[in-house]
């Protein structure tokens, strides 16, 4: 083998080139991947009426029923009940709008709030970039579960909070992004003709900065979107996430762990597939759009 | 006739880069007291290898860095002195092509909107005169009226030097800045904007200051050529006899390091040949000799038997 | 040199600086901040009582003297639930997390930088497609589920390890692992496109002009330089793994510093939490400081262009 | 030209194949070049003209997406096509050395300079370290390095840019090559230090008796370095001969074109001669001959059937309708009616 690549033939060293350095590339369209993650969303979106039970409310009658096909499982609750006699697959139904909702808005939040502070932190450069970055720098070195832990200790558990939590850990993340990249395309003689055209600096953000590190974000945010949906699911684990007894997967894992040595597995293992679905769907959707959308984000 | 732009003495300090916490370098002197003039409708050339300050020149001529000192007249007003409206004016009439004609569009915008944007920056005007402005510079670049609609990815280098150059033309400007504007071009395709750039200049009476490290398309394209080194001109004169005959040491070292053009031209090395102990870190930069008066000496004026073309009016500076 | 490393310390303690400005500020801000400070269910007169004596009354920018001057003189408070002073606590714990880190690395070290390798010589090939599976399931897995995961396995239905706990060396491979495969995704990740790289390079193919085996091109040439980055990386990640046990301390009940981080938050402790907070924060700035000093020591380059 | 050449590529073609294997790009294609022993050869195409990827098969080091489909590499008398690689690794650095584009980024900066050096003579001759070491000096001197027994023991960042090209072209020699392959080696120098690099490898050649090999897009190198000239076009050499005759008198439309397309310092403001059009892609060649699309003489039958390559009287050949035996007679009669 080597690695030598000619330097003509564009179109193919282009090919080779995507060949050595994407990571997780996948041959075409991730439509699993895709497939999961509408799926997730559809059920998040129409769980009032996919759920047969109501999520929170159980009944000590039955508890600890297992899944449909193990003994002493029943049709009625397909997935088996937790603890407290709550119907296991009506509370992973609810708890996909959760997720969904969390995950989405807090990239949201962290995106809209990272990009366009990289953008003007790049692009104005001297104070506004020095103070920006060493915010960021500083963030960066918090480990951000630990971050986020430490704030929901201090505002308490909440949906709304846990969002706020997290957009505000995770913006830095794209802060640095897209600064370097709005540097890098700074140097770019588009920009400098921009001015020589008259441009100003407020045009030149919006009209030439933003549109080219718009794809970075996006592929950004459906990278971060498995990152904080862990982030969520650990935070309701350690028991500072969403507040019980609304059904979040992390919350239902750490609830059933209690039960996981006597042998009800169902409670752990189900919820824990539908995270690793959701974070992995996301994932490779995200590789799959950084190979797509950005050549330069490849070795991210 | 008045020179177009005019540089007096044009000086550009940069200071090393200094951080929140870095101490003071020492200072860059990327331009150091240059003079130039530009006429209507000529073109000038500068010459030189890279670090010799040309880049900051076009950099100084557009605006894009503020000198440290000396003074750019602009059609014999000092650029430093014009009001708002003056300096629109100024930006309306300066316009540039760069080198990279995959850097020059913005990957996001439609040719019709990169050709345009100058226009809508600087001027009001209706949409569609906006619109059959843009079409006639595609057409006076030689570039059907369909690529209006497309995007920068779908044209070759060549074509996006077109645009590039349409793009520069849309504010009917005075003088163009044109910085490398083909070395990275293929070598079939270099002629060809070589050739438009020359016909646009007779076609529209442009001026251009025109960069680059190619000394022969320098020669073919200026009509004054003038060399830098090191941030100082060191050598000034009409394109042909410079190119003939050049008077200063660096100059002349350059040209002879200059490829020949045809295999009979093969000079045999006549200089640079004799360093067999290097000094330890100057490899890259050759050593000026030590003959050379560094400062009044370091501007020659060309003699009037090789500058059949030269104006007699051309100042210099402080001899 | 000098100048250089006077430029990153200053860097690293305005880094420190506004890390407690951070924490100093969202305790404040963000809801009553004596609520945080006084143990719950205090009475009225306590709580007047801790509002004076943590200087609540007082000036925001004397707050936060006090707050740094305690810092720095090592007082990070009593806990309230151990009553003890926090300091001790983390003390107490460390010895834990590092052991527990420094398996985890070993671990993470041993699977990343040969897969890593192996997946860039091979490079879309199979070991290179196995890698990316692996990489992708471990830096995508959450802790506790691949914690609780490993102890159905080998905890309740094989019986073969100790499901929590800590004591002896069967009690640290489940945690250890755990904790280490996210890191070993990284770092195969990390050597991967690093070792790319190198192969890329001029010298890496000048190499192969001169006619070396393969063997040389890539122990000799390319794996000297590709694993420098990654050897960087493991030094900051054997910090930040201290800090990020959380998860994995409490699935096994490891007594670490993040078992600590998570007893001080079910317990309302927040001394112990802001303490581990702070104290992490810390850490890491000074390791990627340490790093910056290495890497400028290492390789002049750095020193020059910066 | 002696009798046997020292390297002769008889109808080589090397393609590139895309991993559906629906494209198919003719980087090289139907190359015959013959090369003697100390002769210098310029080989010039633009971009995408295949010259580089020519480079890299004489080496046998191309891509894993590209491979040899065709002809034969005959090098001191044995076909390299056929080598295995173990016994093509001999031949590498030892019989043919190669200079890279960038000489800058071609020494791994971790190792010491005499490291590198002595290299390739550990390898190939099985040099002890010390007899390596020593003699590595002495290749740095032979490059005109001065105080060799005190840089030879520095590492790559302590050397200023000259002294690195000449301690590539240090390496390149280290085993007394017959051959030395110079790929774009002063694209991104300027003028004085170009100059100063191609007059060390003019002096290498003649010193230690060196075929040569300049790969380039610029005619410049090749009227200042070379004897014989090459000219690539969409993966095929269009025109070779002599570099005095072709420069003189071009055969090809496409040579005549880019000569003409250069502007020269002597004629200023002339018009230059444009080519029209892009350069083809190569995974899509027209029919026929594919200059044929911007040729100015080009006929019905260009556009139709690839010409071969005609041998014309002064040692040359070129790859064109017009230079078959008879078409120019037929096309000016054809003209007169």
């Amino acid at each position: 083998m080597t690695v030598i690549t000619p330097p003509e033939t564009a179109t193919l060293a282009a090919a080779t080139a995507s060949r050595s350095t994407a990571f997780w590339r996948l041959k075409g369209f991730p439509l699993i991947p895709v497939t999961i993650l509408l799926f997730i969303a559809f059920v998040a979106v129409f769980a009032d009426v996919l759920a047969p039970y109501d999520p929170q409310i159980g009944s000590l009658a039955r508890r600890f029923k297992p899944p449909v096909w193990q003994e002493g499982g029943s049709w009625a609750y397909l997935l088996g009940t937790d603890h407290v006699g709550r119907d296991v697959l009506s509370r992973l139904i609810f708890g996909a709008r959760v997720s969904m909702i969390v995950g989405l808005t807090a990239v949201l939040v962290a995106g809209v709030i990272g990009t366009l502070l990289g953008i003007l932190s790049g692009y104005l450069g001297g104070w506004a970039d020095q103070v920006v970055m060493r915010v960021t720098d500083t963030w960066l070195a918090l480990p951000a579960l630990t971050f986020a832990i430490f704030l929901a200790a201090i505002v308490g558990p909440s949906e709304l909070n846990i969002i706020l939590i997290l957009g505000l850990v995770y913006w830095t993340r794209y802060a640095r992004v897209i600064r370097g990249e709005v540097l890098s395309l700074k140097q770019r003689e588009f920009v400098r003709l921009a001015i020589v055209a008259g441009c100003s600096k407020r045009v030149i953000m919006w009209r030439h900065i933003l549109p080219n590190v718009i794809n970075s974000a996006i592929v950004l945010a459906t990278l971060m979107l498995g990152v904080v949906i862990v982030t969520e699911a650990s935070l309701s684990f350690l028991g500072v996430g969403v507040p019980p007894p609304k059904p979040a997967w992390g919350l239902m894992m750490a609830d059933g762990k209690k039960g996981l040595m006597v042998g009800y597995w169902w409670l752990t293992v189900f919820p824990g597939i539908c995270i690793m679905l959701m974070v992995l769907s996301a994932n490779l959707l995200g590789d799959w759009l950084r190979v797509k959308l950005d050549p330069q984000l490849r070795q991210l | 006739m008045t020179a177009v732009l005019q540089a007096e003495d044009v000086t550009k300090y940069f200071a090393g880069r200094r951080g929140l916490f870095g101490g003071h370098r020492g200072v860059v002197r990327a331009v150091d007291g240059i003079s130039f003039a530009i006429d209507g409708g000529k073109t000038l050339g500068v010459v030189g290898e890279s670090g010799c300050g040309k880049t900051t020149t076009a950099k100084l001529v557009l605006g894009l860095e503020d000198p440290t000192g000396g003074t750019i007249l602009f059609e014999g007003r000092d650029l430093v002195a014009l009001d708002a409206a003056g300096r629109r004016n100024y930006r309306k009439s300066v316009q540039a092509v760069f080198q990279d004609p995959y850097a020059s569009l913005n990957p996001r915008m439609r040719i019709s909107a990169v050709i345009a944007e100058p226009l809508i920056t600087n001027e009001t005007v209706a949409p569609d005169a906006v619109r059959t402005r843009m079409l006639e510079m595609l057409d006076l670049v030689g570039l059907p009226a369909r690529s209006a609609d497309l995007f920068p990815h779908e044209f070759s280098g060549g074509q996006r030097q077109r645009i590039a150059i349409a793009r520069a033309l849309v504010l009917s400007p005075k003088l163009v800045v044109l910085d490398e504007p083909v070395s990275a071009l293929d070598v079939s395709i270099r002629a060809q904007i070589l050739n438009l750039l020359r016909e646009l200049q007779d076609r529209l009476g442009l001026s251009y200051l025109f960069i680059a490290h190619d000394l022969a398309a320098v020669a073919h394209m200026s009509h004054e050529i003038v060399v830098m080194y090191l941030g100082k001109i060191v050598e000034r004169g009409e394109a042909q006899a410079l190119a003939r005959e050049p008077l200063h040491p660096y100059t002349k070292a350059l040209f002879a390091a200059a490829l020949p053009s045809h295999p009979d031209e093969r000079r045999e090395d006549v200089v640079l040949q004799g360093g067999s102990a290097e000094p330890a870190q100057s490899a890259e930069r050759l050593s000026l000799p030590s003959a050379l008066p560094p400062r009044h000496g370091a501007l020659r004026q060309r003699g009037a038997g090789g500058a059949r073309r030269r104006r007699s009016h051309r100042r210099l500076p402080s001899l | 040199m000098k100048q250089y490393i006077i430029r990153r310390a200053g860097y690293s303690l305005l880094s420190l600086f506004l890390l407690s400005l951070t924490i100093f500020l969202f305790v404040r801000v963000t809801g009553d901040p004596i609520a945080l400070l006084t143990e719950p269910g205090a009475s009225q007169d306590d709580i007047e009582a801790m509002r004076h004596q943590f200087g609540l009354d007082q000036p925001l920018w004397m707050q936060y003297w006090h707050f740094v001057a305690s810092f720095l003189t090592g007082d990070l408070g009593q806990s309230f639930y151990y009553r003890t002073p926090v300091l001790d606590l983390y003390f107490q714990r460390l010895p834990n997390s590092l052991l527990l880190a420094a398996v985890a690395m070993a671990l993470s070290l041993l699977i990343g930088i040969p897969s890593g390798i192996l997946a860039a010589v091979r490079v879309d090939r199979f070991w290179d497609s196995a890698g990316k599976i692996f990489a992708l399931l471990g830096l995508s897995l959450p802790q506790f589920w691949v914690g609780l995961v490993l102890i159905l396995v080998f905890s309740v239905y094989l019986g073969w390890l100790p499901s929590s706990g800590s004591g002896t060396f069967l009690h640290l491979l489940m945690p250890a692992f755990t904790l280490g495969w996210y890191f070993a995704a990284a770092h195969m990740r990390m050597t991967r496109s690093s070792m790319l790289e190198v192969l890329g390079s001029e010298y890496v193919k000048l190499a192969r002009l001169k006619g070396l085996p393969e063997s040389l091109v890539i122990g000799k040439h390319a794996l000297k330089n590709a694993l420098i980055p990654v050897i960087t990386l493991a030094g900051i990640n054997l910090v930040v793994m201290i800090n990020v046990a959380v998860v994995v301390e409490t699935v096994f009940a490891w007594p670490g510093i993040g078992r600590l981080l998570y007893e001080g938050v079910t317990f309302r402790d927040f001394p112990v939490v802001q303490a581990v907070v702070v104290i992490g924060g810390s850490m890491i700035i000074l390791v990627n400081f340490l790093v910056d000093i290495l890497y400028a020591l290492i390789d002049p380059r750095i020193r020059l262009e910066s | 030209m002696s009798q046997e050449p020292l390297l002769s590529l008889e109808h080589l073609s090397a393609h590139y194949v895309s991993q559906q294997g629906t494209r198919v790009v003719r980087a090289v294609d139907d190359v015959t070049i013959r090369l003697g022993a100390g002769e210098t050869l310029g080989i010039v195409g633009e971009s995408g003209s295949g010259k580089s990827t020519l480079a890299l098969t004489i080496m046998r080091l191309l891509p894993p997406a590209a491979r040899i489909v065709g002809g034969r590499i005959m090098f001191e008398g044995k076909n390299l096509v056929d080598k295995p690689e173990a016994e093509m690794r001999e031949v590498r650095g030892k019989r043919i050395a190669m200079i890279l584009q960038d000489p800058m980024a071609s020494l791994n900066p971790l190792f010491t300079i005499g490291n590198q050096v002595g290299e390739p003579l550990r390898v190939h001759e099985g040099a002890t370290r010390a007899n390596a070491w020593q003699r590595a000096i002495a290749l740095l001197k032979s490059v005109r390095i001065a105080s060799p027994q005190t840089r030879v023991a520095q590492y790559p960042h302590e050397m200023s840019g000259g002294m690195r090209q000449r301690i590539v072209g240090a390496i390149g020699i280290s085993c007394e090559p017959r051959l030395l392959i110079a790929d774009e080696p002063t694209t991104s120098l300027d003028l004085t230090i170009q100059a100063q690099y191609l007059n060390l490898l003019r002096e290498l050649q003649r010193e230690h008796g060196l075929a040569l090999i300049f790969i380039t897009h610029n005619l410049g190198i090749v009227a200042k370095m070379c004897d014989q000239l090459a000219v690539m076009y969409a993966g095929r050499v269009v025109e070779k001969g002599p570099v005095a005759r072709i420069f003189n008198a071009p055969a090809h439309p496409y040579t005549k074109a880019l000569l003409g397309s250069i502007p020269r310092m002597s004629d200023n403001r002339r018009q230059l001669t444009a080519i029209d059009g892009q350069p083809p892609d190569l995974s899509s060649l027209p029919a026929g001959c594919s200059f044929a699309p911007r040729c100015p003489a080009a006929f019905a039958r260009c556009r139709a059937e690839a010409p071969p390559e005609f041998a014309l009287d002064d040692g040359r050949t070129a790859r064109c309708w017009l230079a078959a035996p008879g078409v120019a007679q037929s096309l000016d009669a054809q003209a007169a009616k």
